[in-house]
């Protein structure tokens, strides 16, 4: 690594690994979630590039801030990030990420499902506070939303605390903050899974599928085929 | 009165769409045409079932709109509104106008574009067929309705959360092999009830029901064109016949009922139906029943005269229900999994049968099905539609 | 087809009200089953007529409501909209249900709360009617549109402001002797028109249209009890015939049509009325026409056939549009000056005829009734009903 | 007067007479609009007291105020007020009010019209702009509305400018104001009416018959009869 180079790249922080977890779907079917490589990222890229034109439910924002994310992180430009997937019968079926902000800060960015009907965007999204929570030990973590979806699922629902003098990283708005005691209280109801995954099971996510980019328009944008 | 016989049936796919309501509505139109070959110009009038033009889609006159968008001028056109029982009366009004010899061809299209608005918005759209001053205000929706009514149900008759999960499977399962069906997922009683997970995957909505004893809010169309039977040989070698026609109404406040868990109008209803056609429900082969919640679908398939009060849960453990059981109940997915666009479900319900009674119903037709049966439930058990279809 | 008759007809006072529709629909309901001795049990079935539920009141499901309002349990029931037309395609659908022999007794009930809302909303709902994409998002309003009609029909046939304000005056007249009238207030044609006053008294709503050339918004309900003709004696000993029922739909868009000034729809369902009755446009005693706005009477009264086309305006000045004249139009008032309140407007046309016919029209009466016609114009004129009714 | 009564009363300043008017209506009747005098109060008040229970449309608190601010005038506790009643056939069918609140500033109170569908309010509420501006020569009036039929009519149609920082006197909301330029540019649509008045038909409206009450009530609260 060059001086330049030094610079332009934050510093990262050595963080204890989300250990995988096997959470049993509504359908019986498996699915393993596990923190996602640095080497994996161009798949991962692949999947949401067709996203970032699908206006519908913001989709097209996530999709594209979630693109760049990854990839700041794959580039060695944002310090401290993270990404957990979602994995059933060796397909990606979601992925959701965040990075830490301080000792005690964790930063949500984003959650993405590729499977509808089975819940898999509300198990991510509770594998990522309970990775803030439970293996950083943080003591909150912001949150915001960038569509009127996402506000009403976690802001509204789970009642996150305002932090008015928080702007989030996100866009400068006003952050929500998930705290420890909301997510203990939540956590019946929220975190589930079993640990630990099966070393077979576990090697059957490592070279996983991606789903079709034109169903997956499909499906997110509500369009006819 | 004239005999009436369905000669064309089609429905869009069931889906989160983004058309706006006419186009939906003149989409599922098309799918009802092209069932049949047909010269348009003898369609006399158009049918519009439709609950929510109004308040989801800011919109009014829209029979007149999908005659204009299927160009079908100068056909009748007028919209009936019964709330999610919308679909069948939109059937049964038509069927009247050929029953009486006024008309001769009758296009009939349901369809509702419920997506427009968010998922706490849609649930605010349902319960505006509650009282206004006896219920609406004070926050009741139908998912909390629906819950107050299963969990009486289930007290009396000792039916438990397996039962209503039974149902669910069963109808998920139908609903694998109908490409129109708007959910396409198989669920385990593992995973919806029984694994620690099951918190997550399938949280309560209303106690005791759960997310999966809930039909999806869908949009969608279904059409069918019906013709006087005595003309349906012209268009097609398989028209079913509409041989009952059934309806009744109860108090619209439901604390008012002598007994809640008593659905009288679907009793009546059915009643009516079998009369006019002269069969009893013993001789139907398959039935579309209105499963907006699991417990309905049960509490249906004993009001309507399958099964004796307090057994429709036995028959489903049993396995009767499903396809290839003694009385394949929703083969199509029922609401729970085609979808529950409202407008569109009593249409689509019928759409189903005749497919089954045409034997044109793929991996989920019911053999040697002759006799059908449809309950489209409107409102909260105040208005309910029952048909008896015959295989000609 | 059996024959169908009126066996008894009812309105509220068209108002501004405080009842909430529901109410004001039970009561349009109990003022007709007033007209009539009969056991209530025998209604089988109650049609509504309704355009705004769902905007205007956040409400579905009406019909069901309405049902519980009457205790008329289980007696079937729908809600059938057609935009303004909703009234007359209610009542086309009861018909059809008698005709057919399926009901035997059959109520008909159309209303509309539409000061609910405040006048630009309630002008914003009407508008709904129009094409979502091609008209309402550029602005458009009815008030408007038929301020582009009224131009161009002017134009063509020299028609002058005078002849506007004549059917206005002629109306508001009538209303006089309509106890049920909303508008009850004579004009004249110097305060609205020639006096310098008039800028005021008068203004401009849609060039050329005035104030007084557009109905006014109201509250109100009217309706029906419609039988088989076989049994209205029963009754009545005064029945009235339905002797002719047409109806026509024109392209949604009004720019799309050839020439806008043709009101294809109206000449169409005109023909088939009196098709369906066996009597021409000639042997009318008296009809009630959907002057929404003053043009449309003068437009209407030639596309159904009464006068030549551009000579509407000449019968006008001739006075044969008044009672007493050769065809009494509107001797209700018409929407002008009873009032529309859009789901009953088709309901209480038919009302108003059913009481001439029978000679119960007090004041208002016109002389030797024998045939009367209804016109209710739905959309802009791209869904229309027109009925013949006749003395039995 | 005594003292402690001159102290209580507002001085009053002379102001010029509205020279009374006839506006035919469509109906081809004549109303005469004409200033009240004091000793007209009580039969005023008389009118105006049933309608203080109406809370449609804000008649009770139209009639409310309304009702004081006569009564103010009567009993000689408020400024420079003066009322205008339209009376047609005898009968009156509406009132207007309004006051001086200094040389160059008028106030305007409220309208009320007892007869519908003749415009009577319109042309009431015209004649008070016409008295302020024309025969007062004021600057401009303040306005403000009770109801939302009243914003909409006066502030929106009227395009009524706001005064940001006038609080107005019934009730401290901001005031919007006509002024003379406005004034100007819509008197071809709003101020008609022919002077001077026969000394006769001013005599048939000395002693006016007032409307039923129960039948105002009715009217004005759309409750059925």
């Amino acid at each position: 690594m060059n001086e330049l180079e030094a610079t332009l790249r934050p510093k990262e922080t050595e963080q204890p690994p989300y250990p995988p977890k096997r959470v049993v779907l509504a359908s019986g079917e498996s699915m393993i979630v596990r923190q996602a490589t640095r080497q994996e990222v161009p798949k991962l890229l692949e999947v949401l590039e067709p996203l970032i034109w699908v206006e519908r439910d913001y989709y097209d924002i996530v999709g594209a801030r979630m693109f760049s994310e990854l990839l700041g992180w794959k580039r060695f430009r944002v310090k401290d990030e993270y990404c957990l997937v979602g994995v059933m019968n060796g397909m990606l079926v979601g992925l959701v990420n965040g990075r830490s902000l301080s000792r005690n800060i964790g930063i949500s960015l984003h959650t993405m499902a590729f499977h509808r009907g089975l819940r898999v965007g509300a198990h991510l999204f509770a594998a990522k506070m309970e990775y803030h929570i439970e293996y950083l030990n943080q003591r909150e973590i912001y949150v915001v939303a960038e569509s009127p979806i996402g506000f009403r699922r976690w802001m509204i629902e789970y009642a996150l605390e305002e932090r008015r003098h928080v702007a989030h990283e996100l866009g400068g708005v006003m952050s929500y903050a998930l705290t420890r005691d909301l997510y203990f209280a939540s956590k019946d109801r929220l975190v589930v899974g079993e640990r630990p995954v099966s070393e077979e099971m576990l090697a059957s996510t490592l070279d996983f599928e991606i789903p079709d980019p034109d169903l997956l328009v499909t499906q997110v944008s509500g369009r006819a085929k | 009165m004239r005999d009436v016989a369905i000669i064309a049936a089609g429905q869009t796919k069931f889906a989160r769409t983004e058309w706006p309501l006419i186009d939906l509505l003149v989409e599922g139109a098309r799918t009802a045409l092209a069932d049949v070959e047909i010269d348009e110009s003898i369609i006399q009038a158009v049918v519009v079932a439709n609950m929510g033009a109004g308040i989801l889609n800011h919109q009014s006159g829209v029979a007149s709109a999908v005659v204009d968008g299927l160009g079908l001028f100068p056909a009748h056109a007028e919209l009936v509104e019964n709330g999610p029982a919308s679909g069948a009366s939109a059937v049964k009004m038509a069927f009247l106008g050929i029953a009486a010899g006024y008309y001769d061809v009758v296009l009939v299209i349901g369809g509702e574009k419920m997506r427009a608005v968010n998922g706490w918005e849609s649930t605010d759209f349902v319960a505006t067929l509650t009282h206004p001053f006896a219920e609406y205000i004070y926050g009741v929706t139908l998912p909390s309705m629906a819950g107050l009514f299963a969990r009486l149900y289930m007290e009396k008759y000792g039916i438990t959360p397996e039962h209503l999960a039974m149902v669910a499977i069963k109808n998920h399962n139908n609903a694998m092999f109908n490409p129109e069906a708007h959910v396409q997922q198989r669920i385990t009683m593992e995973g919806i009830l029984h694994r620690p997970e099951a918190v997550v995957n399938n949280p309560i909505v209303a106690d005791p029901l759960r997310m999966f004893d809930c039909c999806p809010v869908s949009d969608g169309a279904a059409g069918l064109v019906l013709c006087a039977a005595e003309r349906a040989g012209q268009f097609t070698d398989k028209p079913v016949l509409i041989a009952g026609v059934g309806q009744a109404t109860d108090t619209h406040v439901v604390h008012e009922r002598e007994d809640p868990t008593d659905l009288k109008a679907v009793t009546l209803a059915s009643e009516q139906a079998f009369k006019m056609a002269r069969v009893g429900p013993d001789q139907v082969d398959v039935a579309e029943l209105h499963d907006a919640f699991t417990i309905l679908e049960i509490a249906e398939s004993e009001h309507a005269g399958f099964f004796p009060k307090g057994e429709g849960h036995k028959a489903l453990e049993r396995g009767e229900t499903q396809i290839g059981g003694k009385l394949p109940i929703n083969p199509s997915g029922g609401l729970k999994a085609r979808g529950h666009p409202v407008g569109a479900t009593g249409i689509a319900q019928l759409v189903e049968i005749t497919k089954q009674l045409r034997g044109d119903a793929g991996q989920r037709q019911v053999k040697k099905a002759k006799t059908g049966f449809t309950l489209n439930f409107g409102g909260f058990g105040n208005n309910v539609l029952a048909f008896v279809l015959k295989k000609t």
